[in-house]
């Protein structure tokens, strides 16, 4: 039984978000507000389990000191009121510490001198080619370095630097876009893939039906 | 007239024709080949030199939606690794990750593997980067597994005490691997990354300098990796109509720029 | 207890916090470890409870709808429905809740990521002009890039795929560089700024 | 006691914390604002509220799935910091701003700043919170095509959301201005947006739109960080490319 209902009502939800791509329609809602609901549901459950793990399981077998981060958090709900509205700033102020600690202390061995460490290679193990291509990349890394210097104006042979800079990231950043194109497209195939099997296909003749009703109505209007 | 009509319509002409490409291989299925990837094979010549008993840690950090181009892919790894009976410690940093390594771990044939003495699964590390330093400095943190157990008592726990035990360590990420890369890096040999095809330009780096020994680009490489293992996956029916739609994407870059131009020009004129 | 308002204790908190887990990075000193270890989670917990103020902002938003009877509230009302569902599954049933995820939210999950893939075209259409050199090297780029990845044109020409893995491991894997460092940079600039109380955001 | 392998990162970490510290300390001191290059998408802030009031549709912001954990922090953050200039900047003009919020721990941050932007006209509605990445995309498609805004902000740790968050504001037409240092999302920023911030710039975004003496000091000590790092990369090409050990200078 479920081996028929279950991919009719699948198929029924992927076009139903899919029907905005024709336009915007009260079944696109539903299936943007159940994402939300079903996004949400499960937030909260596995936060909650998180919290069973990380803090009320640990707190039972005698770590009390674990009250603390707790009252820490509960003090974030004081945003509510005007008058203790301060008081959840402490705690907003330990999680951003925490966090740009973490960013701050990798900024440089990882971000800066491993980068860097990356333009150290021997010439003497090159060929031809690869050493141009050595040459060009570590051109395009330094000037896409200097692409950001905000205190000088980019003119001269510092503006033709920037430049190398600025077309080396577009052909980065171009060469993104491609490779997201084809990652992004699998998922449509995958759907297609499945909507094309026996119970579901059936769904596409009503959804194709919609649309004609849609078109010709609108039209009389 | 029509014109106009098309050219109100454009957006919805597109989605028509995008759909179309994608339905018609799932219809009538053409069989386009593929080239191999040579970053594939070295991730299958690293995973079949694994010998019986080698200690695999995996982990899975993506959501649901990416299912299709890490979930496949991460099957076939899977299977392969139970193939050559490794013993495998599943953890992941996302929250998703647990339910997606319970799902794959139903679909595919785990060759007699017994839970607990072959494979673990030992569910969510909270506070992303904190959380793999965390488990880095300390591999046994976990007291019970993702369903409860706990984990004192299973052979596996004991066969590791730090995280230089592991051979060989497995992540699938969708958003960027530098915190992996710190974190892990240095630590285990052989790092293999089973990416989403969108983020592998921006970790050529990491394979040109050794730190990533090599990566699986979505599904593509899940498919290139379906036809090393000689099975017809889940992938490769994917790739014709992959073929057809990403080709519209340089068609209709072409088409746009013709229109623009002659546009422009007839403008000038 | 006028003290407890004043603007340097949020601002101190954020400091040590900082320091912590920025000099457990550098020094080999276990107790610093040791101490950023739980420090973390302890900022974990905190940022877990957070979770309650998004669903209080995400109830109220709803819940005005539903309360005012705006056009289409009975929406809003199947959000609240399918969010108990399953919640309440994950305890009373969890064969149920796991059907549910697994089997109805996946799969809906990817209908809507699709969209990343409709509007890539539509993207492209609008997009991909060549209005400048910037945006004529950009769409260099993403052409051979898709080439690449759409296995037929490696087949018919597999000199696409040669200037695709070009652009790919020189000019990109430079420019990647850069930003990196750039980025970098910028972490360090931000973190000081409120560390000397410039970037009030957080400290108040 | 610093640990091996770290001690030229440390030495430059405190050098450069030393720099930002003494530029932004002399620049406050002197009162004299130093000459910043123009970063035309921050330009357009201003404008893009300038239409959303003309028009009388709303703006929307986001500062995408990043959140205040880890590496991306610093860009929520930049991102935030835009936040606080445009939600005044909104209530001055009495324009009407939604937050995209996707990360619970920014919520309480949010609610913060939109009081006291707004004071007494803040309505809790004005920040929604989306608990997932997929039901963000799916929120917004919806949204932007029921309420077609003005102005479309996209600027902080951009994740996948981005090419929806950019389409579907182009789609209903607004003024879009976008921003990340994530290297897979700034194409989309860049190429969809009508003004976008790669990277570094809207890290120094902040800097830029408040004028700040502070901040703009941090600018100056940016620049001249950056020319050490410049000088750092051409020593190592040249060392290593001869066959010196690089590693040598900076893992001690």
């Amino acid at each position: 039984m479920s081996e028929v209902i279950t991919p009719l009502i699948v198929g029924t939800l992927t076009l139903m978000a899919w029907s905005l791509l024709y336009r915007e329609n009260v079944f696109y809602r539903i299936a943007e507000v159940l994402m939300v609901g079903f996004g949400m549901g499960y937030t909260l459950y596995i936060s909650l389990s998180t919290l069973n793990r990380v803090w009320f399981q640990p707190l039972l077998s005698g770590k009390w000191w674990l009250i603390i981060p707790a009252i820490l958090g509960l003090l974030l709900y004081t945003i509510y009121s005007r008058r203790y509205m301060f008081l959840s700033r402490w705690a907003m102020a330990a999680i951003a510490g925490a966090g740009s600690g973490y960013a701050v202390s990798r900024a440089i061995p990882v971000m800066i001198i491993g980068q860097i460490e990356g333009l150290a290679v021997k010439f003497s193990e090159l060929s031809a080619l690869d050493l141009a291509n050595h040459i060009i990349a570590t051109i395009a890394c330094i000037g896409t370095v200097a692409y950001f210097t905000f205190t000088k104006e980019h003119k001269g042979w510092f503006g033709g630097l920037t430049r190398i800079g600025r077309w080396s990231m577009m052909l980065a950043f171009g060469s993104t876009f491609g490779a997201t194109l084809y990652a992004n497209q699998i998922f449509t195939i995958e759907r297609a893939a499945f909507l094309a099997k026996y119970p579901q296909n059936l769904l596409l003749i009503i959804a194709v039906l919609f649309i004609v009703y849609d078109l010709f109505i609108r039209k009389k209007r | 007239m029509a014109l106009e009509i098309l050219s109100k319509y454009d957006r919805q002409i597109i989605f028509l024709v995008v759909l179309i490409l994608t339905f018609m291989p799932a219809f009538y299925p053409i069989g386009l080949p593929l080239p191999q990837y040579f970053l594939t094979n070295k991730v299958y010549d690293a995973i079949n030199s694994l010998k019986p008993g080698d200690l695999v840690l995996i982990s899975f950090d993506f959501a649901p939606g990416v299912w299709v181009e890490l979930g496949i892919a991460m099957k076939d790894i899977m299977q392969h690794l139970f193939i050559k009976r490794a013993r495998i410690v599943i953890i992941a940093f996302d929250p998703n990750g647990p339910a997606l390594a319970h799902r794959v771990l139903n679909e595919i044939d785990l060759k007699g593997a017994v839970y607990g003495k072959d494979y673990v699964v030992l569910g969510y590390i909270p506070g992303f980067e904190a959380g793999m330093a965390a488990f880095v400095s300390n591999p046994k943190m976990f007291t019970v597994d993702y369903y409860g157990n706990p984990t004192a008592d299973m052979p596996i726990m004991n066969a590791f005490n730090t995280i230089g035990d592991f051979k060989m360590y497995i992540f699938a990420c969708y958003t960027w691997v530098d915190p992996w890369m710190r974190q892990f890096s240095g630590k285990i040999d052989i790092i293999i990354g089973v990416l989403s095809a969108d983020i592998v330009p921006q970790v050529m780096p990491y394979i040109n300098t050794g730190q990533l020994y090599s990566l699986i680009r979505g599904s593509r490489g899940a498919a290139e990796y379906e036809q090393l293992l000689g099975i017809k996956g889940e992938a490769t029916a994917f790739m014709d109509a992959a073929s057809l739609t990403v080709s519209l994407g340089v068609i209709l870059t072409i088409v746009a720029n013709y229109g623009y131009l002659k546009k422009k020009l007839g403008g000038r004129r | 207890m006028s003290w407890v308002r004043r603007r340097e204790i949020p601002l101190i908190i954020f400091a040590v916090t900082f320091l912590i887990s920025l000099l457990q990075y550098y020094l080999a000193v276990p107790f610093l470890s040791e101490v950023n270890t739980e420090m973390t989670n302890w900022v974990l917990i905190m940022s877990t409870f957070a979770l309650g103020t998004g669903l209080i902002a995400l109830c109220i938003y709803h819940g005005k709808i539903i309360m005012q009877k705006k056009s289409g509230y009975f929406v809003s009302i199947i959000l609240f429905i399918s969010m108990l569902m399953l919640f309440i599954s994950y305890y009373a049933a969890p064969s149920f809740a796991d059907y549910l995820y697994n089997e109805i939210y996946t799969p809906l999950s990817i209908a809507i990521i699709c969209f990343t893939a409709f509007y890539n075209y539509t993207a492209i259409y609008r997009a991909f002009r060549v209005r400048n050199i910037d945006a004529a090297v950009f769409a260099f780029a993403a052409v051979f890039l898709m080439m690449l990845y759409a296995p037929i044109f490696e087949v018919i020409l597999p000199q696409t795929a040669t200037v695709a893995n070009w652009i790919l491991d020189v000019p990109n894997m430079g420019a990647s560089r850069g930003v990196i460092i750039g980025v970098a940079l910028g972490t360090i600039a931000i973190a000081v700024r409120v560390l000397l109380g410039y970037e009030r955001a957080y400290t108040g | 006691m610093i640990k091996s392998g770290l001690h030229f990162s440390f030495v430059l970490l405190v050098i450069a914390i030393a720099l930002y510290i003494f530029f932004i300390k002399y620049t406050v001191k002197r009162g004299v604002p130093p000459k910043i290059r123009r970063i035309p998408g921050l330009d357009a802030i201003d404008e893009a509220i300038g239409r959303a009031v003309e028009t009388g549709r709303p703006i929307f912001y986001s500062t995408g799935v990043g959140g205040l954990s880890g590496d991306v922090m610093p860009q929520t953050l930049a991102g935030l910091s835009l936040l606080n200039y445009v939600a005044r900047k909104a209530a001055e003009y009495k324009a009407s701003l939604t937050y995209l919020a996707a990360v619970p721990a920014i919520v309480p941050i949010a609610e913060d700043m939109f009081k006291s932007a707004f004071r007494e006209n803040y309505k809790p509605e004005q920040i929604l919170y989306i608990p997932t990445q997929t039901a963000l995309m799916a929120t917004v498609m919806g949204l932007y095509e029921r309420e077609k805004p003005a102005a479309n902000f996209l600027l902080g740790a951009l994740y996948w959301e981005t090419i929806i968050l950019a389409e579907a504001g182009a789609r209903a037409g607004a003024i879009q201005v976008g921003g990340t240092g994530r290297l897979y999302q700034v194409p989309y920023v860049v190429s969809l947006c009508d003004y976008g911030l790669i990277a570094e710039e809207l890290l120094v975004a902040g800097a830029y739109v408040s004028k700040e003496l502070s901040q703009l000091g941090s600018v100056i000590a940016s620049d001249i960080i950056r020319a050490i790092v410049i000088g750092l990369s051409i020593l190592a090409f040249v060392l290593g490319g001869l066959g010196f050990d690089i590693s040598k200078i900076f893992r001690i």
